[in-house]
């Protein structure tokens, strides 16, 4: 019940926060930062056993009828996943007070970061597969507001949508596959997929599917153009959602399916682990030719998270196990990264390495951060990030079928990773030469010191990245228990240790390490490669040129579709109830017997006059005749009414025909007497065919459709319930009013609606056209 | 104005009165014979139109000062009334209800609860038509009369 | 009494074609007009002797409101031929 | 048995009026000619059937309603007429060369949108 409870604080915090926004100030983001300590202190709670066994898990019906079970099942990689998002959520939070300057629209800001942080946390704890998908969405749509919060920058507005196009087709694609898994399994419940673990085609397209919505959301290689494009979101959003949070959900959902698919689905290990490694590599590659420090880390992530994506896509017990590590050791030191980041950018106003000199005096402790954290990132020993990598490494040579291979991308990717890394501590820190540095260069001295406040949270995660690295069992409990949730009980046995003697996997981490040293020191023996890599298309160009292509297309067939003439309009929607019913009717046409033309003389007299009337009315060249004689045929059918006995039909009729005629005049003012010539040459013949076609259609179609019915009219039952049910004689009235009032007050809604529609439509101010004339 | 014909105006107001009048007729006779809300509606809605006809939109003002969403949402909100009322009371959403009732005047009259929702039905058509006669009378005027005097014709 | 009101119903169906041919050949608007304010009142007539053809008088309902249609229907199109000119 | 026989007569009496008023709506030439024919059933020739069946008809009910009516129709008709009348004349309509004397033509300004 816990979960729910900390689900809904964040629900309500969001509420209050933008309720608040104004009169808080800048304190509203430490009003928010309850939800992520909430979640702190249950899982705390947990941790130290405090908690009762049922707490972690709950089950809530939303919508029973399409399986929609609200049950939180809270395991061991949920609470891995919670750790993430709560600690770094409360930190980001925290650090935010002191990023922004004091503006009136951060209660918008901190309820949508509350929010996302609800979303992450109820992604990473149900269940139920349409829930996940709803809070991949919410995600989605938080990322998109946080993205462009800076709305009067177009750069912003633009990548955030860039952000919100690709994710949200991501997301498209996973409810695809999540709906073809479910219903191949059976139930909408995660772990009942995976105990099922269905291979049938359509289970195997939803894989795909989903492979491709985890993709989307983790930018891997060729969907990652939009991470780099998120750069423009203020820092605390980069750091919490860009870095350690959101870009993980693929990770979440690929990391839940791996164990039980892998072995499986053949083609899953393969294509994740491939995708991994590409993404790492280019990932890295991008990142060692990027000036802005924000656009590096980007870079570094994609290429992190590929790796990420390569070790637990595999489902072997022993990659999944170093997967989380480094999961958890990437989410400490890219976090810290980008808020130190933050703290210079702030501070020196410029994110351009070219532009920074001599950051590390004057701002030591941001410094010393930002080092460590780029060693971790490096796996330089005693961090945590060492112990990651060297778990890594150590797993990828155990594995059996693939493993040279993935051993090998794992070192080169350390390589550059090393080397971006240097880049970064260079680029960020150092203090240069004139030559290394562009002319318009941030004196140091102009780079006010940082509040202590704003350094904190980086500093707390630098210790924590530390501490875990030599005191490994806290970190280890927490991963060994991530593990056991995804694979199974087996898995209990691989733990973290600092120190696996010499073997191969600390040789391969050195050698990555020079390896790193020697491309960032002489960029130059890596040329080759450039140009290989040059030719690749820049995938942010095919998204623009498809996002181009697809709006010149639709203005096209607009042109086409609507050309705005009324008749074409009128002509088109005949002729498809022409084709459609019309066909469905001729096929199967059941035409009554014993068709009763006509019982007495007077109809038919009647029936002749409104049939002259009504080709008159076609014929007439002047509008308002037209009109005059559709109010002859309008009487007609009134008296006809009146003759089969049909007295409140017969009033009806003549008041509407009445009431069109009169509308009819006053809008008829406005128009052209007379009608139009049609100027093309076919169009008079075309609208008798396509007229009279749908004169017979009606006629033919109802009289099929009385037919039809076979289970006896409803009348005789209304007819006998009428007087003592209804309380009147008139049993058209009673049905209308009583026995099926709902309907009556449907269309009564209906009137109006179109009421305040007309009247909408007919105020709008309209300005004539150069005619002078007012349009119709 | 040049285009009123008193003769028109002597004999409407006559005629609006009784037009008015049968309509409500027809409403209240409407569970037992021909009529019922949505006719009676009609009724009187042409006898608006027939005020616009004569004095234009300023004499449908006149008579009927009241803005046409008034009367709509008056007559949902009605229709919605009987309904929950029903609900309340009957159990079930639009529940009918009967009652016998002695009315000094006209003797027994047994009114049901369905009459509440036609009266609501009937103020919904009303509505509708003056919205009609507002929109595509009144403001159809402003720009006819703005056009003619562009063009120079003293309309 | 049934045998003379289904001549005077037979004699009212002559009256409406001829309004009909009316409505179709009048050239100008007016005539038109006319032509349909005819048509209803041969339709309240018809249904008068529809309802004592047939002794019931629910029907006669029908006959107020088409008797006070007509005037309005033909105000209506007499304001407009005033305003457009009926040539 | 008087009743039905005075009912039959003014009902049949105004069936044939409607009926020759209608034939005059085809002979006459001009609108205004035709408008003279066609208030002739609308009045008389109604009033006359209604009247009639008022005669015969059994509950009060309707016997009111068909008075009510002729009252009307007799009201509104002539009014309607007028109107279509005086629009007509003032939208210009010819009258037809059998007219002897237009008195019309200097009272009203046909200005307004007579076709010149």
């Amino acid at each position: 019940m816990a979960v729910v409870a900390v689900l809904v604080l964040h629900g309500l915090l969001a509420l209050a926060a933008g309720l608040s926004g104004r009169r808080l100030g800048r304190r509203v983001l430490l009003l928010v930062a309850c939800g992520p300590l909430a979640a702190v202190v249950l899982l705390v709670a947990h941790a130290l056993g405090l908690l009762g066994s049922g707490a972690l898990a709950t089950s809530v019906s939303w919508v029973p009828s399409i399986g929609l079970q609200f049950d939180l099942v809270l395991d061991g990689f949920g609470i891995l996943f919670w750790w993430l998002i709560a600690g770094i959520g409360l930190l980001v939070m925290v650090y935010a007070t002191r990023y922004f300057a004091p503006r009136d629209d951060l209660g918008l800001f901190a309820s949508m970061l509350v929010l996302f942080a609800g979303a992450m946390l109820l992604l990473t704890s149900t269940d139920n597969v349409l829930v996940l998908f709803v809070a991949w969405e919410l995600t989605s749509i938080t990322s998109y507001l946080l993205i462009g919060f800076d709305d009067h920058r177009a750069e912003a507005r633009a990548s955030a949508l860039q952000a919100l196009l690709v994710t949200g087709a991501g997301g498209l694609a996973l409810l695809g596959g999540l709906l073809l898994v479910a219903g191949s399994a059976g139930t909408t419940s995660l772990t009942g997929i995976l105990v099922v673990a269905p291979t049938d085609p359509a289970a195997q397209a939803g894989f795909a599917l989903v492979v491709l919505g985890a993709a989307t959301k983790s930018a891997q290689v060729p969907v990652h153009f939009w991470l780099p494009g998120a750069m423009s979101a203020p820092t605390p959003v980069s750091a919490y959602l860009h870095s350690a949070t959101m870009v993980k959900a693929g990770i979440y959902v690929l990391a839940r399916f791996a164990p039980a698919i892998g072995p499986v689905v053949g083609w899953w290990a393969p294509v994740v682990v491939g995708l991994g490694g590409v993404t790492m590599l280019l990932g890295g590659w991008r990142a060692l030719r990027a000036t802005d420090l924000k656009e590096l880390l980007a870079y570094g992530t994609v290429s992190q998270l590929g790796f990420i994506v390569l070790l637990v896509g595999h489902g072997d017990p022993e990659l999944v196990h170093a997967g989380a590590t480094l999961l958890l050791a990437h989410a400490l030191f890219k976090a810290t990264l980008f808020l130190a980041v933050g703290v210079i950018d702030h501070q020196a106003g410029t994110r351009d390495l070219r532009r920074l000199t001599g950051i590390a005096r004057r701002m030591p402790t941001t410094a010393l951060a930002l080092l460590v954290a780029a060693a971790s990132m490096a796996g330089v020993i005693p961090l945590f990030g060492f112990i990651a990598k060297e778990a890594a490494l150590e797993s990828t040579l155990h594995v059996g079928f693939g493993g040279p291979a993935m051993t090998a991308v794992v070192v080169v990717g350390s390589v550059l990773t090393a080397a971006y890394a240097l880049r970064l501590v260079w680029g960020s820190l150092a203090t240069k030469g004139p030559d290394e540095v562009d002319d318009d260069v941030v004196e140091p001295r102009e780079v006010a010191r940082p509040a202590p406040g704003f350094e904190g949270p980086a500093v707390v995660l630098t210790i924590l990245t530390v501490a875990f690295g030599v005191w490994v069992a806290p970190a280890d409990a927490l991963v060994v228990g991530a593990t056991t949730a995804l694979v199974g009980p087996e898995a209990a046995d691989i733990h973290l240790r600092l120190w696996h003697g010499f073997g191969l996997p600390l040789l391969l981490s050195s050698v990555a390490l020079v390896g790193g040293w020697v491309v960032w020191r002489w960029p130059g023996s890596v040329r080759r490669v450039a140009v290989v890599t040059a030719r690749v298309p820049d995938m942010e160009d095919v998204y623009r040129g498809s996002l181009r292509g697809l709006l010149a297309w639709a203005d096209r067939i607009t042109a086409v579709v609507q050309p705005g003439s009324l008749p074409l309009y009128g002509a088109v929607v005949l002729s498809t109830v022409l084709l459609l019913p019309g066909v469905a009717v001729l096929r199967n046409l059941a035409l009554p017997e014993g068709l009763v033309v006509a019982e007495s003389g007077l109809q038919v007299a009647i029936t002749a006059i409104v049939v002259g009337a009504a080709i008159g009315a076609a014929r007439v060249r002047r509008r308002l005749s037209a009109v005059l004689l559709l109010g002859a045929v309008g009487y007609g059918m009134a008296v006809l009414f009146v003759v089969q006995g049909a007295p409140d039909l017969a009033l009806t009729q003549l008041l509407v025909e009445t009431l069109s005629l009169a509308m009819f005049v006053l809008v008829l003012r406005r128009l052209p007497e007379r009608f139009e010539s049609t100027p093309w040459r076919f169009g008079r013949p075309l609208r008798v065919v396509v007229s009279l076609g749908t004169g017979i259609f009606v006629a033919v179609f109802t009289l099929v459709a009385a037919a039809a019915n076979r289970q006896g009219t409803a009348a005789a039952d209304f007819l006998e319930r009428s007087l003592p049910e209804g309380g009147g004689r008139n049993v058209v009235n009673v049905i209308l009013t009583d026995f099926r009032a709902l309907d009556t007050l449907g269309e009564i809604t209906v009137l109006v609606v179109a009421a305040i529609g007309i009247a909408l439509m007919v105020r709008t101010p309209v300005e004539p056209d150069e005619r002078g004339e007012v349009g119709p | 104005s040049p285009r009123r014909s008193v003769i028109l105006d002597v004999v409407l107001d006559l005629v609006f009165r009784t037009a008015v009048l049968f309509g409500l007729f027809l409403l209240f006779a409407g569970h037992n014979a021909p009529g019922g809300g949505f006719v009676s509606g009609l009724v009187i809605g042409t006898a608006l139109v027939l005020r616009y006809v004569a004095g234009g939109a300023a004499e449908v003002d006149r008579v009927l000062p009241l803005e046409e969403h008034v009367l709509l949402g008056a007559g949902l909100l009605l229709a919605f009334a009987s309904g929950a009322a029903g609900w309340i009371f009957g159990g079930a959403f639009l529940y009918g209800a009967k009652a016998t009732l002695e009315i000094p005047v006209l003797g027994t009259v047994n009114a049901t609860s369905a009459l509440v929702f036609d009266v609501g039905v009937d103020l919904v058509v009303i509505g509708l038509v003056l919205g009609l006669l507002r929109s595509l009378g009144a403001a159809a005027d402003r720009d006819a009369d703005d056009v003619d005097t562009r063009r120079g014709v003293a309309s | 009494m049934i045998l003379l009101t289904s001549v005077l119903l037979g004699l009212l169906a002559v009256s409406a074609a001829l309004c009909l041919v009316r409505l179709l050949r009048g050239d100008s608007l007016a005539d038109r007009i006319v032509a349909l304010d005819t048509m209803l009142v041969v339709v309240v007539c018809g249904i008068a002797i529809g309802a004592v053809r047939s002794g019931s008088g629910i029907f006669l309902d029908v006959m107020v409101v088409a008797s006070l249609l007509g005037f309005t229907g033909t105000a209506l199109v007499a304001r407009f031929i005033e305003r457009r000119g009926a040539r | 048995m008087i009743l039905d026989v005075l009912a039959g007569t003014m009902m049949t009496v105004g069936c044939v009026l409607a009926v020759v008023a209608t034939i005059g709506l085809q002979r006459f030439p001009d609108v205004f000619a035709r408008m003279h024919a066609a208030t002739k059933p609308a009045t008389l020739g109604l009033a006359l059937v209604l009247l009639g069946a008022a005669l015969v008809v059994p509950d009060p009910g309707s016997r009111a309603k068909l008075v009510l009516v002729v009252i009307l129709q007799t009201l509104t008709a002539p009014v309607g007429s007028h109107l279509v009348g005086r629009a007509a004349y003032r939208a210009g309509t010819e009258l037809s060369e059998q007219t002897l004397v237009d008195e019309l033509r200097d009272a009203v300004d046909t200005t307004g949108s007579r076709p010149d």
